[in-house]
């Protein structure tokens, strides 16, 4: 029996003996969703951090140190995110993490990385995992009330004040649900119907059907990301809806007006950031230079365009790197507390400011209203 | 009095009568055996008796209450057992096993005291246990009792199947064809072990092919033919019928040679 | 009123969607007892290899049926590799083996593939039949109508032809079929040569609507499966019925109740109608012989 | 008292390896592995009875996992229960629910049972799911710590979150195998082995079947409310994945590829499922590949399971 269960004990010391052989490297650990039902967060979130290691290595490193990326897909299930965030630190023992492609993926590394005080960067949205502030727990993207505001102000400027919801019971959608109704009221907007639809729907006209018939409802918001999105708006083109339809940040992509098709997708709203407009930055944009040269990268590699979660993954292993650069050596919290300093960080995603009480950094500003107007993207605002 | 009286049994399946209006009774101690040509409805009659089929119409009375269309363990609580014509051994478990399965209704107890091994429940088991391989010392298993009851020969397991339905101390046991496919000497073991069992007061009922054997023990012979009662009463003038003699004993001894 | 008629439509569309999938079921499980759970990762392949086929030039109805006939190979090399070394395995062991290659086709439809969501044009285009106030999707009319036709295909096949009466023998008694001069290994062949097909084919239909990546089976395998359950597994009827009734159950419960609910609200149906009829509602009742 | 003997030489043996393992680890994160092997093992346990004993299906016994791991998370908040005794009160949820739905439940046979087994599941899940102002939805909530390692501390006894939680998960363990084999040698394992063998004549020698199959489920579903509650407290976040479809399926396939028949093929096959996607995480992206032709090699090469198919191999090179 022990013999049995030694075998591929000693296969895995093998194989970390292996991946850990060459010297003087920094060790970065990742956990993220590339399988699974979040598998559209996780994929190209992996796939970007893959390639900015390959980069950063070939232009030699941080401070003469070569990047050791330890990446692991947890599926979109805390239960392994928990367990790959132990394996990171107790026995690939990295300096930092990076990951979490969900909420709850980020909350079980987070508790990790609290414990064992190992500066973390998760991908997910929600607003509970910076608020309150954890010691060692940063995040990249907007949070999804900042989103919620962004869509909210949008309407506002509009003229419209009821509107109909009808969101995914998939975590990314339900979390945006929740956090919209709860500012909904600050910005004059009323939720006349509140629908939802599972993620592997298939058709979603009846919920449509009874926001349609809502006496008063002047647009449609609908959070979510997969293929519910691109179902309802198809869905909303064959109900022949005449009022505007706002989708959220999860859609952010070329490939969601593909599935979509050019027709349905005319008119369609929503809060973006600068990598899904990248040949319509102009050149004195702030973030032309970072969001051309991730796209030409991503491309160049992958024959795909990045989405606004690439962007996430990207803008972390930037922020990460830049601060271990600034902390000089490998102590976890030495690393933390350069990240913490980081000031005026330009990402993909927006402008960075760390502060001690911040450990988002992003404000409004950072998200821009896009419009799908001919199979393209147009600024809105 | 009777111990199980059947009266106006009967049974439908998709329309056709499989047994009609079927009525007698079995005193405690005595052997009755049910005959018939195949598929005259005596394995039916039996599975309405013992609970596995709801009788379409009639009444099952065992010890004068009626049990008609009670669960097969409820009547297994008032006394009633039996054996099946092809065999329903537990393949999976152990000849043991087997013939404990048997003493359930004696040695089952509250579950926790299951779940934590409690020192009442393994009495419990203990008394099952020396009565399990009391019997099949009985029919001279006990040297297979630690075996798959699976790997076992045909008639081996005929008689450990009788060896289970003897553990619920019976008032009443239906045997279906216990001598199918026996040699002589086993057939000629079973004659002693019914017999025997009768003289210990429990009722038989009986569904046997080898008439010879049925001849021989039976107290009172019962006649089936396309599902009704054609004819009954003792060996001497149940053999003499015309009436069972065209529609059965010819066929019967032709088979009878066959076994 | 128009408001119902709309939530019927959704509710045909979705339930055609589930019978096309329980359809597939039934002619493996009628030629072995296998239920079949790997049934959704055929749908799947023939939406994903009809994608891949049609960008990489084909044109979309010579994809399809390339799509379909890899499948249906697949699916003659699942029951080659798989199900028949296993023969005599406890039901168990054998849903697990079906897990099995579902997960294996996944992990390897991922790899030769790829992860992102896909989608082809609808056949007869995206403008809307309008029906007293309510809207339909051409394709969802080719959605119903292919559950229609496999329906009655099988149907006939089922009742009207030698080769499926043989089928239906194989699975009643094995033994018994091949004394009487049925190949049952060829049939085996044929059924999982025929579910893949069938599956392959609900693929190529239900893509357009539905949208395809590497794991939209499982859960259709499921809905799929809890539609031939509950009209009775095994029966086309069954699984036509049980599909279409899922469906509206889902579409009405959204539409009159709550979104939130609806496949809580199928589900408990589901348990109600095993409840009351426990072979499903067109199943066989059997009585065990002892 | 030869079952006897045996059962303590098996507890020994398992308890030996529990103990012993740790002195190989190269590093805290095996603990973790362990102790998922251990809750995992715990609730296939519970299948084994359901499964194996009593061979009955269930695709839908993450629900019961779901309602142990949210018992934990949500008594100690709104009861100002002890996250201990909300173990207990998960467990006695789990057992009643099991005994009102069980009733019609396992009157169906075969793929009925399976479909309405995996809709109770699916059912939970969605409750989970949907009821944010309650659970938290799919985001999930957290759950208390238990205080045992604070305890510990002060009684001198200083232990990692890791370390503590392979001890605490590998005693449950041992307990609920202890258990299990125990319901094996006794009145109702057998009554339920002997319906599992032919349901008619379990019956006609007195086995109230419908009663003994409630028996397997409730007591199984104890077993996997139990795995959860330990698992929603060692991770101390929780999300309705743990009542998911996959789990069930998980679970299942775990039972069945150790050898359902067996307490110890299922904690064998526990151990393997859950060890093998952190040994392939080298070839993340086979993954899925390896763990579909694993299960369905191990099934057409080993149908009765790894342990039994072994031992039945071994037993007989020993003849």
């Amino acid at each position: 029996m022990n013999t049995t269960i030694n075998m591929p004990l000693a296969g895995v010391m093998a194989l970390a003996a292996l991946t850990g052989a060459a010297q003087a490297e920094i060790r970065l650990g990742a956990s993220v969703s590339a399988s699974g039902p979040a598998a559209f967060l996780g994929d190209p979130e992996g796939k970007t951090l893959e390639m900015m290691v390959e980069l950063i290595n070939e232009a030699g490193g941080i401070n003469g140190e070569e990047i050791a990326l330890t990446l692991y897909d947890d599926g979109g299930d805390p239960n392994k995110a928990r367990t790959f965030a132990t394996r990171l630190v107790e026995d690939d023992e990295v300096v930092a993490i990076i990951g979490g492609s969900t909420t709850g993926t980020t909350m079980s590394i987070l508790d990790v990385a609290e414990d064992e005080g190992i500066p973390f960067i998760s991908l997910a949205g929600a607003i509970s995992i910076i608020d309150p502030v954890r010691e060692y727990v940063f995040k990249t993207p907007h949070t999804d009330r900042m989103a919620c505001e962004k869509i909210f102000a949008d309407m506002q400027e509009q003229g419209i004040s009821k509107i109909g919801m009808i969101s995914g019971t998939d975590g990314f959608g339900a979390s945006m649900q929740a956090q919209c109704k709860e500012v909904a009221g600050d910005h004059g907007i009323e939720i006349l119907a509140d629908e939802t639809y599972g993620p592997q729907d298939a058709d979603m006209t009846p919920q449509l059907t009874r926001i349609r018939d809502t006496e008063g409802v002047q647009a449609v918001l609908n959070p979510g990301f997969g293929q519910g999105p691109a179902i309802v708006t198809r869905n909303v083109a064959q109900l022949g809806f005449e009022i505007p339809l706002y989708q959220s940040h999860g859609v952010a992509s070329n490939a969601f007006i593909e599935l979509t098709g050019k027709e349905a997708a005319e008119g369609v709203r929503l809060p973006g950031t600068a990598l899904l407009i990248g040949d319509l930055l102009s050149e004195d944009d702030p973030q032309y230079q970072v969001v051309t040269d991730y796209i030409a990268a991503y491309k160049a590699k992958y024959d795909q365009d990045p989405s606004t979660f690439a962007g996430y993954a990207h803008d972390a292993m930037a922020l990460m790197t830049d601060a271990i650069a600034r902390a000089g050596g490998e102590d976890p919290s030495a690393i933390r507390d350069a990240l913490e300093q980081t000031s005026g960080f330009v990402g993909t995603t927006g402008t960075y400011t760390f502060t001690p009480e911040d450990h988002l950094g992003l404000d409004q500003s950072a998200f821009r209203m896009l419009e799908i107007t001919d199979g393209g993207w147009k600024q809105v605002d | 009095m009777s111990l199980l009286e059947v009266s106006g049994l009967g049974i439908a399946f998709g329309g056709l009568m499989a047994v009609n209006d079927v009525s007698f009774a079995v005193k405690p101690g005595e052997i009755v055996s049910v005959i018939g040509p195949n598929g005259a409805g005596k394995t039916t009659l039996f599975n309405m008796i013992s609970g596995i089929y709801r009788p379409g119409r009639g009444a099952v009375r065992l010890n004068g209450e009626d049990v008609t269309g009670e669960a097969p363990h409820r009547l297994a609580e008032k006394g009633l057992s039996r054996t099946f014509q092809n065999l329903q051994i537990f393949q999976e478990m152990t000849v043991l096993d087997n013939v404990l399965a048997g003493y359930h209704l004696q040695e089952r107890g509250p579950i926790w005291a299951d779940l934590l091994s409690l020192p009442s429940m393994r009495r419990r088991a203990t008394i099952a246990r020396d009565g399990a391989r009391a019997l099949l010392e009985r029919v001279r298993l006990d040297k297979t009792e630690g075996q798959q009851a699976g790997s076992l020969s045909y008639g081996s397991l005929k008689r450990l199947e009788i060896a289970r339905a003897l553990a619920l101390n019976p008032k009443i046991l239906l045997l279906d064809e216990p001598a199918a496919g026996c040699n002589a000497v086993e057939t000629e073991e079973i004659d002693h072990l019914i017999t025997e069992l009768a003289g210990s007061g429990i009722a038989i009922l009986l569904v046997e092919h080898d008439m010879k054997l049925v001849m021989r023990i039976s107290s009172h012979i019962i006649v089936l033919d396309h599902g009704e009662k054609i004819a009954e009463g003792d060996p001497a003038t149940v053999s003499r019928d015309p009436q069972v003699i065209a529609a059965y004993l010819g066929a019967g001894q032709e088979e009878e040679a066959e076994c | 009123m128009d408001a119902l008629l709309q939530f019927i439509f959704s509710g045909v569309t979705v339930g055609a969607v589930y019978a096309l999938v329980a359809l597939g079921f039934t002619i493996i499980y009628n030629a072995s007892d296998v239920v079949n759970f790997a049934q959704g990762e055929f749908v799947m392949l023939g939406g994903m290899i009809t994608v891949f086929a049609h960008q990489a030039g084909l044109p979309l109805a010579l994809a399809a049926v390339l799509a379909i006939i890899v499948t249906a190979a697949i699916g003659v090399a699942l029951n080659k590799l798989a199900i028949e070394p296993a023969r005599g395995a406890p039901v168990v062991s054998v849903i697990i083996i079906t897990i099995g290659a579902s997960i294996l086709i996944r992990g390897a439809t991922q790899l030769i593939f790829d992860k992102q969501l896909h989608r082809f044009p609808a056949f007869s285009g995206d403008d809307p039949i309008r029906v007293m106030g309510a809207t339909i999707l051409p394709q969802s009319l080719w959605v119903t109508g292919g559950a229609l036709v496999v329906f009655a295909g099988l149907w006939l096949f089922f009742t009207r032809t030698l080769t499926g009466k043989a089928v239906l023998a194989t699975a009643n008694n094995r033994i018994a079929a091949q004394l009487v001069g049925i190949n049952t290994g060829a049939i085996m062949t044929l059924s999982f040569g025929l579910s893949a097909a069938i599956g392959a084919l609900a693929g190529v239909l239900i893509t357009p609507i539905t949208l395809v990546s590497y794991d939209v089976g499982v859960a259709l395998a499921l809905k799929g499966f809890a539609a031939a359950m509950l009209g009775g597994m095994g029966n086309p009827k069954g699984a036509l019925v049980g599909g279409l009734m899922l469906g509206l159950l889902e579409a009405l419960t959204a539409g009159y109740l709550s979104s939130q609910y609806k496949d809580a609200v199928a589900f408990i149906v589901i348990l109600a109608v095993l409840f009351v009829m426990p072979q499903g509602i067109f199943g066989k009742s059997s009585t065990e012989r002892v | 008292m030869m079952a006897g003997r045996r059962k303590w030489l098996q507890l020994g043996v398992l308890a030996a390896l529990i103990v012993l393992l740790p002195l190989f680890f190269p590093s805290g994160y095996y603990y973790r592995v362990g102790a998922l092997i251990f809750v995992n093992a715990l609730s296939v346990v519970g299948l084994v009875i359901l499964i194996g004993y009593a061979g009955q299906i269930s695709l839908g016994h993450a629900g019961f996992a779901g309602i142990g791991a949210y018992a934990c998370a949500l008594a100690p908040q709104h009861l100002g229960l002890h996250p201990g005794l909300a173990m207990l009160l998960g467990a006695l949820i789990s057992g009643v629910v099991a005994l009102l739905i069980g009733r019609p439940i396992l009157r169906l046979k075969g793929y009925y049972l399976a479909v309405a087994t995996l809709g109770f599941g699916i059912l939970m899940s969605m409750v989970l799911t949907n009821e944010r102002a309650l659970t938290g939805g799919p985001d999930g909530m957290s759950v208390e710590d238990l205080g045992l390692r604070a305890m510990l501390r002060e009684l001198g006894w200083r232990l990692s979150g890791g370390e503590m939680w392979y001890g605490v998960s590998g005693i449950a363990l041992l307990i609920g195998a202890w258990v299990a084999l125990n319901l094996l040698d006794s009145p109702s394992g057998r009554a339920m082995r002997a319906l599992h063998g032919s349901e008619i004549a379990a019956s006609t020698v007195g086995i109230d079947i419908a009663r003994q199959k409630l028996r397997a489920f409730v007591i199984s579903a104890v077993y996997a409310s139990i795995a959860g509650s330990l698992l929603a407290l060692q991770n101390g976040f929780i999300t309705p994945d743990v009542a998911g479809f996959m789990h069930s399926i998980e679970m299942v396939t775990m039972a069945v590829l150790g050898g359902v028949g067996s307490v110890f093929g299922g904690i064998l096959g526990a151990a393997i499922l859950t060890f093998l996607p952190q040994l392939l995480t080298v070839f993340a992206e086979y993954e899925q590949l390896v763990l579909g032709a694993v299960m369905i090699l191990v099934m057409i090469f080993l149908p009765q399971g790894l342990l039994p198919s072994i031992g039945r191999r071994i037993g007989r090179k020993g003849e």
